[in-house]
């Protein structure tokens, strides 16, 4: 199953389920890094599965031609979990939305990120519920104003990669659909991680809660407005990189350089600094992409596997089983 | 307990015996009872065991809540149930004794150490004065030993600490049971030599305490009442364990993992009384069985779809409050049809009720717990020992027909113990899952036209990636569907698919009339009180038949038949008549519930009373 | 539509029309479909109206999929469908009206802009040829009508850009439909200048389009069709409004709010379809109600239990997956006795099934989704208009009897609308919870003699400080207890206490015999197809009777009575015979189940059928 | 209801119940503190009210003599925000184990924090599963045997101080049961705080877990191994406070000087700062303990309450409400 590389492209990855989304939703871009990414790893079809919840980023799986399964809201991490149980071999993708991973299912996300489960996580963050038409989500920034909080909301939004770090989480990143280069570069790195990968990618829901992102996601802006740090390289940004920011590291804020020898060199298995990182949401500082942290550590089913290695069990073996404190009368 | 060696016990036991031993959480109960069981097993007789563990983790000593029960019945002629009536009661301490001394038969026999009739404890105990004295106990045979001090004087020489010495008076006390009801005391002696062989003090101690109770029944020439006699027939022959039925149930699934050869994927959220089949199940990691502790109820559901998705068994169990929270994944595992075995020991609700109780109120959820119409198979267990078998037949109809099966078993059953003759593993028929591999004609939603089920297709098979969910698919392919006939249909054929499951449990009169004036329906853990009821009834000449449901949904399809030969049809069970209600409904047979809901097993008498005034001409 | 206008409109009605709107879901159909129905409601014609949406939220234009329609029937004897089948069917593209052409009846009219049948249209439909040239649509009247264009150049003069003259299009459909069918313009176009107040020109375009549509209809001297016949008898008078089913709930809960003087707590998850509720009391923020939006289902249900223990009034609502998750906070309700309204706007299962679509499959879940024995009332309302007075009385009773409430709405009821007169709110009956603010003699498991109610006591009441939970209570005190003789007590307890609720909903025959061959009987949203099936069949001189059953659990008293005075007993419902079930177990009649699970209200034709092959004598 | 204050001795808030935890389980002592600061706050009794799920420390309630309700597991947290949200003048505690806060009931504390609901959140954390018998939970270390993992856990364990500060709570504590001064100071400043004042409270369960953080329970090593940080004031450990931490930002990890005057000053308003010191989890370094976190922050049930005022609703608005749209006929 595994090792073998097999050529194939993007394409391969459609299926013949017409892609129902809204015209000019971001899923599309997301979509088809994803299948950018899955032509790039060279593995067969057969062993990968997308595994989501429900909304409209949970549709994914019928968009990927590989195995997939539209679970129910919320549970899609510990359905993986379980795939991931019966069959570690299996290349295992989780997609859903900011709802579907952090209002329902927030509590298995937590517990997967904890354990490590070697799952390649990708939270569609458009801060809205999508398919229930457009409810305030707890990544929504206060005083969204929506069908269920006509006055605005009240409640300070997650931040997701914060909340990964906080969980434990030991792969933690964030892109945005419309990145074409920088999405597929960091699903690979996900994909890649051994355990599990956790990705927030901003994406732009275009009916319900458009332009959240906008700064990011317009090219115009882009540079201005994000960020992209790689691990070693200096974190610059501005059209010509002709900026960059420097790590405060006592209250892990940031301040802009226009001495771009001055730029903090990012480190990717720094803890502090990957928190710094992913909770920088400041209008006045570009937003920070890219892989915050990244360390190796023992994943889940690994370590199970490795301590009691599985074989199927024999009928000689169960009578064993069977057997203990038995007497003969 | 050996017919070959009087000399050995007082007295060989009654037809039935009925012991009861009750003390502190602390004092080693359990231990003593279950110790005592396997020596009465290994002596060949019947038996059925109930431990009544408190509520509460380590109560402060000597406190009513806190105290720790077990009771064994034992004899030769299919013991059933651990007995209405203690015919010996052991009690080490106030409390015990006043808890438990209801439990009692007029006549029977107290065991107390009065040394533990200490001001104190009978202060928390609630007595006013000491029931050892004067006349409080003159119902019963009191016989005051002083356990504590004559434990101590006899592990004395094993130089062990006073702590140890105290802890040692269970087996004081199952040394003098061995006396008073016959049992060998090898088995334990080779027990807590394996058990303590880190401290071999300690196992010293023990088994010096297990002779010096022995030695003082014999040198007192105790006996245990009047009626011992011994009627042992024919000697069976074979292997034998005693299995609660959590051992069984565990013991079931392994079995699946070995006659499958699939990967069991065991995958729960501990809760009393379900927890225990979790700990069983650890202990088998990696020989066929991985378990998986999930984060709650409704992660460990999803994973063990996901297991059977990707190929493995996907196995998960609860009890009441986490069935109700995988209501949503049952129903999804119902939809996109794929096998799961679910498995829910119920215990006395409503809400967390009280956790340690048994009680059969679940089947109403087990039947209907989902929304919209999502009908599953449920199976239930008659007996510890039964659930070995039922639960593999759960397994083995999940994969056959591609759905998820529920399992209703509930504290009882889980905790009961019974010897148990172990099956001829070589004689159960494989499980073959039939997994679809080939590629031509694959449709993930095309049917198998005698089961109905669709074809299970596994990630990681070549040229068969498809996608699954929970919208409604199409029929064959698949693919979403709103299609107001496709929706009808595929509802028509999951309903008719689950109503044409065939199983291999039987559904025939289990005892009694084959045909007559009353139908005693029965299911699950009343098994034994039910048989002993008819039995009662059929002594006295009525026609009274017992048939005891294994298959709950869909009903068996000779019931119809059955139900005819009978003039009037009663359903005790441990809730309101929930199964009454279905056999009413299905049948339009007036089946009368006879429903309690004391987070106890059935008494045999108040049953037997109950069905009597059923019997049609009784006064009602 | 006034029979004084009759040059203002074609034709006056038939005694019932049913027009359907189908266009792209950009298309502004569900605003046309509204802003007619108030129009025909204005008229004092009564109406239902029925919107289809997509299950997709903004499909690609063209699709299939992403049609979405609008029915509405309007005539002047109780209208109470949207009709099995249309009379007059706008097909705003091609694949409008193939997805739709189906619910046309035969001789129908076909409103059709040939602009919009597009070859790119017409492939994205699925169409080979253009249905509109041939004779593909030879069964029906087809009229074309260059729609596009016309709303161009009609608006033309207002200034606006291309988008929104393409906007305007569902606008002069309105007005050409009022020429059609009747209808005057005022309102609409009232409406219209308050909704783009901010932007005149669009509102001046939108009104252009009106009276240009209107015009056409006028010019062109076109018809609806030959049976128009105005029928109207009695007019009425009052306060009328149009309410879908979601209207009038969320208008109940507010009027449990001002009845009672409590804040009415509105605890909810998002889901289709019961989200619009939350939307709605969403904008009552303040005013006696407060929402909040959990992180999911379970979470919602405990903080409304929560609410309802500080003394507020707790609701939740959900549609089915989301009421499998409340299932364990609902039974701690039952456990603890505090009152709370559960509403499930239910849709097509199992699973996620199909979720825009009605479905009456959750009521087993309703009567029995929780472990153990946890019984609540079971209320469900028949209409759009019902909702109001039935959540009401859920409250009530709900704060009366001490005890979680369900209330069944579906996707059907939620979403349909109809003109109402609105209820004198000064006759509403206040609700006043018992609040026990007395210390002497408190004990918070005491009961009421007369409802079996246990105190409510909030906390902040001076002297009332006690503890409750999900353990099993001792009767009075409410101490923690096992004791088996309390359980057994404080079980039929909770059961006499929900057996024993006196609602003031109705069961009566609400329509046809009294008494004869055959009891229909009905619950929900099913009401308006069964009335006229009913109709159909009395008129034919069958003595069949109909009876709408608003509470499921506990069934009413005197419905035994009523069941007796008939023949034949059916049981229409959107599931597999649910209630039929129910009715069979508790009456052993052979009440014979009805089903459907098309995601689709009966026909009442098909409904007419299958009660006449159950008519005692009917060939089966 | 409120500033009055009354004069209340910790026994006025014994109950009748007879408590039935373990003789030497460390929740006697988490009540004991508990019941003294209650005394402490001055507040009426049934102005207070205690919420918990299920699990040992779940019994919190029923041995406290104000209103309590002990609901199911995982709950307690919305439970309590509905009660909150129908009378917000209540003091609302909230006490549970660590399988409750953060197994089954995971997800609720995330949105209580990020909401910042006027919640005392008290996590008796004995990283077990007492009630049900000794299962490792996900607060236990790695390698735990229990019933349920007999070759020990392999899943990293769960830091509740950094999950909490992850999530966005603002009020972020950690003390331990036999901490008579330290334990008591904590939950008054919790109880002062206004919102959800997450306190995370070491526990040591006799029988399943004995020891778990035995160095910190017990008196002689507990200078040398636990460090309490106080806003302000240097962080002092040892005997005599003769030894300190020095925070050491970039990576967010600290060393110990034995020159108390270079001792880092804790800061209770740095966020990186809490970080470093929730996720300070070092045997060669001491535990830190105390107040990590502590910002003012608008808290949910005052922004719904300041947004729409409560009153009841007249017969005569909801006559306004009714006839919108309606019409005469
Ligand atoms: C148990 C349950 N509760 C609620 C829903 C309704 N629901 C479907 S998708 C969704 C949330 C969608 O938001 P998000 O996860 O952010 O995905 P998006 O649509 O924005 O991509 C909800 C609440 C459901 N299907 N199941
Ligand atoms: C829905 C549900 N699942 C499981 C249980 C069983 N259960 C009771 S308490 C508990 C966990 C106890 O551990 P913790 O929360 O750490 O508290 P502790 O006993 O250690 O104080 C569990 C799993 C339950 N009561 N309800
Ligand atoms: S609603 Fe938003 S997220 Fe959903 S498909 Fe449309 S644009 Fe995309
Ligand atoms: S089991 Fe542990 S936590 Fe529970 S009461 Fe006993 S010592 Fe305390
Ligand atoms: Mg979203
Ligand atoms: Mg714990």
């Amino acid at each position: 199953m595994s090792g073998q590389v097999i050529a194939l492209t993007a394409r391969d990855f459609e299926t013949d389920q017409e892609v129902r989304w809204c015209p000019g939703c971001g899923d599309y871009a997301i979509l088809k890094s994803v299948r950018r990414v899955l032509a790039q790893l060279g593995r067969r079809r057969e062993d990968t599965v997308f595994v989501s919840g429900i909304g409209c980023a949970a549709r994914f799986p019928y968009y990927v031609d590989t195995y997939g399964f539209h679970s129910i809201h919320g549970r899609a991490p510990s359905l993986a979990t379980g795939i991931k149980l019966a069959n570690p071999a299996l290349d295992v993708w989780v997609v859903g939305g900011d709802a579907d991973f952090l209002a329902i299912g927030g509590n298995h996300l937590l517990h997967v990120l904890r354990r490590n489960v070697d799952l390649n996580l990708v939270l569609v963050n458009n801060a809205i519920y999508g398919l229930t038409k457009g409810q305030a989500s707890p990544t929504s920034s206060v005083g969204t104003r929506s069908p269920s909080s006509p006055a605005g909301t009240f409640d300070a939004p997650m931040n997701p990669a914060a909340l990964a770090l906080g969980a434990g989480g030991s792969f933690v990143a964030r892109s945005a659909d419309m990145l074409q280069d920088h999405l597929p570069e960091t699903l690979l790195r996900a994909s890649a991680y051994r355990g599990a990968a956790f990705v927030e990618v901003l994406q732009n829901c275009i009916v319900y809660n458009d332009n959240a992102f906008g700064d990011l996601t317009r090219k115009a802006a882009r540079a201005e407005k994000t960020v992209q740090v790689r691990h070693g390289e200096p974190m610059l940004f501005g059209a010509n990189g002709e900026r960059g920011l420097v790590y405060e590291p006592w209250q892990g804020t940031f301040r802009i350089t226009e001495n771009v020898a001055e730029a903090t060199l990012h480190d990717e298995t720094n803890p502090a600094l990957a928190m710094a990182l992913a909770r920088l949401v400041d209008d006045a500082l570009p937003m920070p992409l890219g892989v915050f942290y990244a360390v190796p550590r023992p994943h889940y089913v690994a370590a199970l596997e490795a301590n009691a290695p599985q074989q199927p069990l024999t009928r000689g073996e169960f009578k064993d089983i069977l057997r203990t404190g038995s007497w003969r009368a | 307990m050996t017919a070959a060696a009087p000399a050995n016990h007082a007295h060989a036991p009654t037809t039935r015996t009925v012991v009861r031993f009750a003390g502190d959480s602390g004092d080693g109960i359990q231990v003593l009872g279950a110790e005592f069981a396997k020596a009465v097993a290994l002596d060949r007789h019947d038996l059925m065991t109930l431990p009544d563990f408190p509520a509460e983790i380590r109560a402060p000593a000597g406190s009513t809540f806190g105290v720790s029960a077990f009771q064994i019945q034992f004899g030769d002629d299919g013991v059933l149930t651990p007995g209405d009536q203690a015919d010996a009661l052991f009690a080490f301490n106030p409390a015990a004794l006043k808890t438990n001394v209801g439990a009692l038969k007029p006549g029977g026999l107290i065991v107390a150490d009065p040394g533990a009739f200490s001001a104190r404890n009978l202060k928390r105990a609630g007595y006013a004065a000491n029931p050892l004295d004067g006349d409080a106990l003159s119902r019963y045979r009191l016989v005051t030993v002083d356990i504590a001090r004559l434990t101590a004087e006899a592990v004395a020489a094993t130089g062990v600490g006073k702590k140890q010495a105290g802890r040692a008076k269970n087996f004081w006390s199952l040394g003098l049971c061995f006396w008073l009801f016959g049992g060998e005391r090898g088995a334990t002696i080779e027990w807590i030599e394996g058990k303590f062989a880190k401290a071999p003090e300690v196992a010293a101690s023990n088994v010096a305490a297990l002779n010096a109770g022995h030695a003082y029944g014999e040198t007192l020439e105790l006996d245990a009442g009047s009626t011992a006699q011994d009627t042992r027939t024919a000697p069976r022959h074979g292997l034998f364990r005693t299995v609660t039925g959590t051992d069984a149930m565990g013991l079931g699934l392994a079995a699946v993992a070995a006659l499958s050869g699939l990967k069991l994927t065991y995958c729960s959220y501990p809760i009393t009384p379900a927890s225990a089949l979790l700990h069983f199940l650890a202990g088998l990691n990696g020989r066929g069985v991985s378990t998986f502790q999930a984060e709650d109820e409704i992660a460990s559901a999803t994973a063990a779809i996901g297991a059977s998705y990707a190929g493995g068994l996907g196995v998960t169990a609860s009890s009441g409050p986490g069935l109700v929270l995988k209501g949503e994944a049952l129903g999804l595992a119902v939809a996109v049809e794929l096998p799961l075995v679910a498995i829910d020991v119920q215990r006395a609700g409503p809400s967390t009720g009280m956790p340690t109780k048994p009680e059969q109120a679940d089947l109403n959820l087990a039947l209907y717990g989902r929304h919209g119409e999502a009908p599953l198979p449920v199976l239930a267990p008659a007996t510890p020992a039964e659930c070995f078998h039922v639960v593999i037949e759960a397994a083995r109809l999940a994969m056959q027909y591609m759905t998820p099966v529920l399992v209703l078993s509930d504290a009882y059953i889980a905790n009961a113990a019974q010897a148990w003759q172990l099956p001829d593993v070589d004689a159960l028929p494989a499980i073959t899952p039939a997994f679809r591999t080939e590629p031509r004609g694959f449709q993930p939603f095309a049917r198998n036209p005698d089961t109905l089920a669709r074809p299970w297709a596994t990630p990681g098979t070549t040229g068969l990636a498809h996608r699954i969910g929970g919208l409604e698919r199409g029929a064959g392919a698949g693919d979403i569907s709103y299609d107001p006939d496709n929706h009808e249909a595929m509802s028509r054929l999951r309903a008719a698919k689950v109503a044409g499951i065939e199983s291999t449990l039987p559904c025939e009169i289990d005892g009694g009339a084959e045909a007559g004036d009353l139908l005693v329906i029965g299911w699950g853990s009343t098994y034994g009180a039910i048989v002993e009821a008819v039995q009662g009834l059929t002594s006295q000449g009525h026609a009274v038949g017992h048939l005891h449901l294994r298959q709950l949904w869909p009903l068996p399809p000779n019931l119809a038949d059955i139900l005819q030969r009978f003039r009037a049809v009663a359903v005790p069970e441990l809730n309101h008549g929930q199964l009454a209600r279905l056999i009413r409904s299905e049948f339009l047979v007036d089946a009368q519930p006879i429903g309690q809901m004391r987070g106890q097993p059935f008494k045999v008498a108040h049953l037997e009373a109950e069905l009597t005034a059923l019997l049609p001409g009784a006064p009602r």
